[in-house]
């Protein structure tokens, strides 16, 4: 048995090729980057905005930029040198969330409501993503799946996915190749289609059928042929989830 | 190139004019002199209502502690802040806004606000943000950053790649440019001098000279940037001690216009090598905001009921408590 | 602005393209592997004829001479180098030019190029340059290491405020822009990425991070804007010493491609903390140069008649000669 | 007794101001720097281009980037650093050479001819002396008096003194305030005339005259009113600088 967020950590632990390099945050992200790297990604290099450089962790961290983001790091250096090496085109996956995603991506961490100067719900704005999600070549979003979350609109485009389209990265002047690449939810895996870079289906989990994600999802979401089905976490990726990178449920404990 | 450039909507709350800022910097003082002073008196020398303020440090991370609650209890008005990362730092500022002290916080240059990462939000920032009283630019953290590192290198703009075609651009101070050699669309971004920066490091010596143990964040950049530079250290150290290292100076003095020595003086936040946040202390102070007759209580308690910062943690709990979170950052708690 | 923007008539010898250099980078290795290799090996690999090359450290001091030397005996061809503060890199470079081994330097970005500083000028780098084999453009050292910082930063340019006026500007190829936030004048230098940058520092593990004491020149910006970079180090230290303080940590390994182990890798010249310059072998390779045919036994001898670094270091006193270089370092000599 | 190099060095020395910054060289200008943190100036603050900030220097730097140049220095840093700091405002002081100067105080170190591909002779080129002359508010200059070195036209305007004149400096863009302030040689000490930007005779050294000034210089020089006389140099300056400063007569030996 395992629970909806021990499947989603799984999943994205299962995407991190190894050699890679990935900015992570705290929570799932951390531990998806942990899983992999103890199971079939064990040269992934991890990176956090704060400075810290592919640490041994102790712990989960409570802050990007507390002091386990850089125990036993190669580099505790500064957050414009590793966004910068995000710019520079060194950085593979980033992990990002957010109050709202549309079906190009794009990303709403800023306010619920229509005008800016008086929100209904004030969020904290972009932080770093904005930046991971222009620099980065694959995005990564892991979320609850919710229609409310998943919105045709956005009311703030806070963090830029595919924005209105094919090549409006490119024409708004974003890094070209970059952008957004799954998107990992307690009901399936969602890629981008190749030409209309659109959100589509691509796993569904066990057990959940293409109709319980269409209607969890605030816009109308196709299926990639062939649609596939998640693999169960494995006994042994629970064994090192459970027993070395989340022993104390911090994170699986939310599931 | 067929669209036409366009720039954000914000409002621009620094000068980004490099050369007035170099009209500043040829009258700030050079000499090694000792700057040794009490966070009071830094406070009330340096921060003046209506200044632009920059808090280092990461959120809660190697955060001065001790100069944002000082600023809150001398109840300074009309401020700007950057809002780089900012998490206990807002929180802490916040208490300046519709608590009854007038308006500390006036507008903010918002990448990171009312947030504390995975802790949750802060419902009184969110009251203060939401209540429509506090004027704000949105930017990333990676452009404010790159905002000091343009003031830091006495230039007026420096281009960067992120934030193009999105709202937070729209609603920036920001400007598309075209690169001069290839023609690509890129983002200029104004450099951003505060008036007032204050960080917080492991050690520093009487004249201003830094050193910070793991990452800086945006802190060197943030000094270099600063018109005027409060640091508050954790230890006060030899000046012998930095020439026999000079590797190790972060920040120099010729930044810096007071040297506070505050040992803890990041708590709650986490300080690197030092101690770990206390997290039960900002839980605490995220559920208290909930009801505004309690926060104020609170806040009169911990803020406004003390003198100085020192009082601030013996209300916490004073040295037992501190070394419980000195044994947590070392993971000398483990397996007990 | 009345007066028409202007640009300098020098060619560009590196490509500036942000974006083309997005594309090396995502296919360069980041694993942490092994990548301890010889002198000899790693030029082999990395060094090609034709690439743009860069040197760090402040010329002879904390240069990697035995590359240097390396990249000499293989008769490396067409190589376009940096000549930001090129003291002796230059001189030793310059031996493959005018010696009957074809010809190594074909162009160079000049800020300083053919001096020794106090030392005076090199006589056959000089005959080099005034031969018309070699083509230039003009630079200055700040904005050599800024086009470095560009590319480190991942853009296409920055602006800088200076070479404006001159001829230095005039025969660059910076363009002059306007501050889309002041409406000033400012220089737009264009990125600089070399094929393969070369730094030598004081120690480093086999992935490649890397820990420099004293002066850091442009080397951390020289390291991230190199497409390939080697490597030399004075000593090898274990990963573990990396990880137990990583706040040293001022190269890290993704940037490295070969790590060579180098005791007195920077002879003759200076290194930090470690060994002074051999001024007597400094003066001895200027006189020498002042005769083509005495000058050819000379290179003849010390660098196409050894195989390696160690060899040369044999040639020049071996240890005992280190050994004093080392008292003069720490000033242990004084007063004998 | 003294030589004219003693002599220069103490004008040199004289001109820096207690508690002001100056970025240095190797050679006369780190001499006089030593000289007036001995005498007048304390407090004064030392910068050397590839990183040194404020040594207590053991002996006499043979480069700008040795070990000397950060001997228990306050910071050990980059050159980048040390720049930006002039050109965000902060050196008052530079010294800068060449093998020419002209009227208006611009420098040329980058070669002697007329044809840029083929020089007469080549010369090392800026260095770090352009930026320098940028950025720093006032500009030193150190020599030796002669004609083929003080000439109306540079062969190569390597560094800018003020150009093409009055206005010159700020209609190219180089920050406003900033320009040539002295330049001192083995004959005199010369400034530059507040409206014209020429540079002009302010005082003449112990037993020289205005006609071996305008002999020496390749163009007509005219002398600032009252034209005064150098002071030669304190029998407690001359001690210091062979005792302390250069007691190997390293430099002062070629006086």
């Amino acid at each position: 048995m395992y629970n909806p967020m021990e499947l989603m950590i799984c999943c994205a632990a299962r995407l991190l090729e190894n050699g890679s390099t990935v900015a992570v945050g705290t929570g799932a992200p951390c531990a998806a980057a942990m899983l992999a790297q103890r199971t079939k990604a064990p040269e992934l290099v991890t990176f956090y905005e704060a400075g810290g450089v592919a640490p041994l962790l102790p712990t989960m961290p409570i802050s990007v930029g507390d002091s386990r983001t850089f125990y036993r790091a190669v580099m505790a250096t500064s957050m414009a040198d590793v966004m910068e090496t995000c710019q520079r085109g060194m950085m593979d996956y980033t992990f990002l969330g957010g109050a709202q995603i549309d079906p190009f991506g794009n990303l709403n961490s800023t306010m619920i409501g229509k005008d800016y100067k008086k929100p209904k719900v004030r969020l904290p704005g972009s932080g770093g993503a904005n930046d991971l999600a222009s620099f980065c070549w694959r995005i990564l979003v892991l979320t609850n799946h919710d229609r409310r979350r998943f919105v045709e609109k956005v009311d703030f485009l806070t963090t830029p996915g595919y924005l209105t389209g094919p090549g409006a990265r490119e024409a708004a002047g974003l890094p070209p190749g970059t952008g957004p690449y799954r998107v990992i939810t307690d009901l399936a895996i969602m890629g981008y289609h190749e030409t209309t870079k659109r959100m589509e289906v691509l796993n569904l989990h066990p057990g959940i059928t293409l109709e319980q994600v269409q209607a969890n999802t605030g816009f109308v979401i196709a299926a990639r042929e062939p649609l596939l089905t998640t693999a169960p976490p494995s006994e042994a990726e629970l064994r090192i989830l459970r027993d070395e990178v989340d022993p104390l449920r911090y994170i699986i404990g939310r599931g | 190139m067929t669209t036409p450039l366009s720039h954000g909507d914000g409002p621009l709350y620094a000068d980004p004019s490099a050369n007035h800022a170099r009209e500043f910097f040829r009258t700030k003082p050079r000499a090694l002199v000792d700057k040794l002073m009490s966070v009071k008196d830094a406070v009330t020398c340096f921060v003046h209502d209506g200044d632009y303020v920059a808090v280092g440090g990461f959120g809660a991370d190697r955060l001065s502690s001790a100069v944002c609650h000082e600023i809150v209890r001398q109840q300074k008005q009309n401020l700007t802040l950057s809002g780089h990362t900012a998490t206990h730092d807002f929180q802490i500022l916040a208490a300046g806004n519709l608590t009854g002290h007038g308006k500390l916080i006036a507008r903010v240059d918002a990448a990171y606000i009312i947030g504390l990462e995975a802790r949750g939000l802060s419902p009184h920032a969110r009251r203060v943000m939401e209540s429509g009283e506090v004027e704000s630019t949105e930017w990333s953290n990676y452009v404010l950053a790159a905002r000091f590192k343009a003031a830091a290198m006495g230039l007026s703009f420096l281009p960067v790649r992120s934030m193009l075609g999105t709202d937070t651009f729209r609603h920036s101070a920001a400007k598309e440019i075209l690169c001069p050699f290839t023609g690509d669309k890129l983002l200029a971004i104004p450099a951003c001098y505060p008036d007032v920066g204050v960080i917080h490091v492991h050690e520093a010596d009487r004249f201003g000279n830094c050193r910070i143990r793991g990452t800086t964040v945006a802190d060197p950049d943030l000094a270099r940037a600063s018109k005027k530079l409060i640091v508050t250290c954790e230890r006060l150290i030899p000046s012998d001690d930095i020439r026999s290292d000079p590797t190790r100076t972060v920040v120099p003095f010729y930044c810096v216009d007071a040297v506070c020595e505050v040992p803890f003086g990041s708590y709650p936040g986490n300080m690197p090598y030092e101690y770990f946040s206390d997290e039960e202390h900002l839980r605490h102070w995220l559920e208290v905001e909930n009801d505004p007759v309690e926060y104020k209580k609170f806040i009169d308690k911990y803020i406004f009921g003390v003198s100085d910062f020192a009082e601030y943690l013996q209300l916490c709990g004073g040295l037992p408590r501190l070394q419980k979170l000195r044994q947590e950052e070392f993971l000398l708690n483990r397996g007990r």
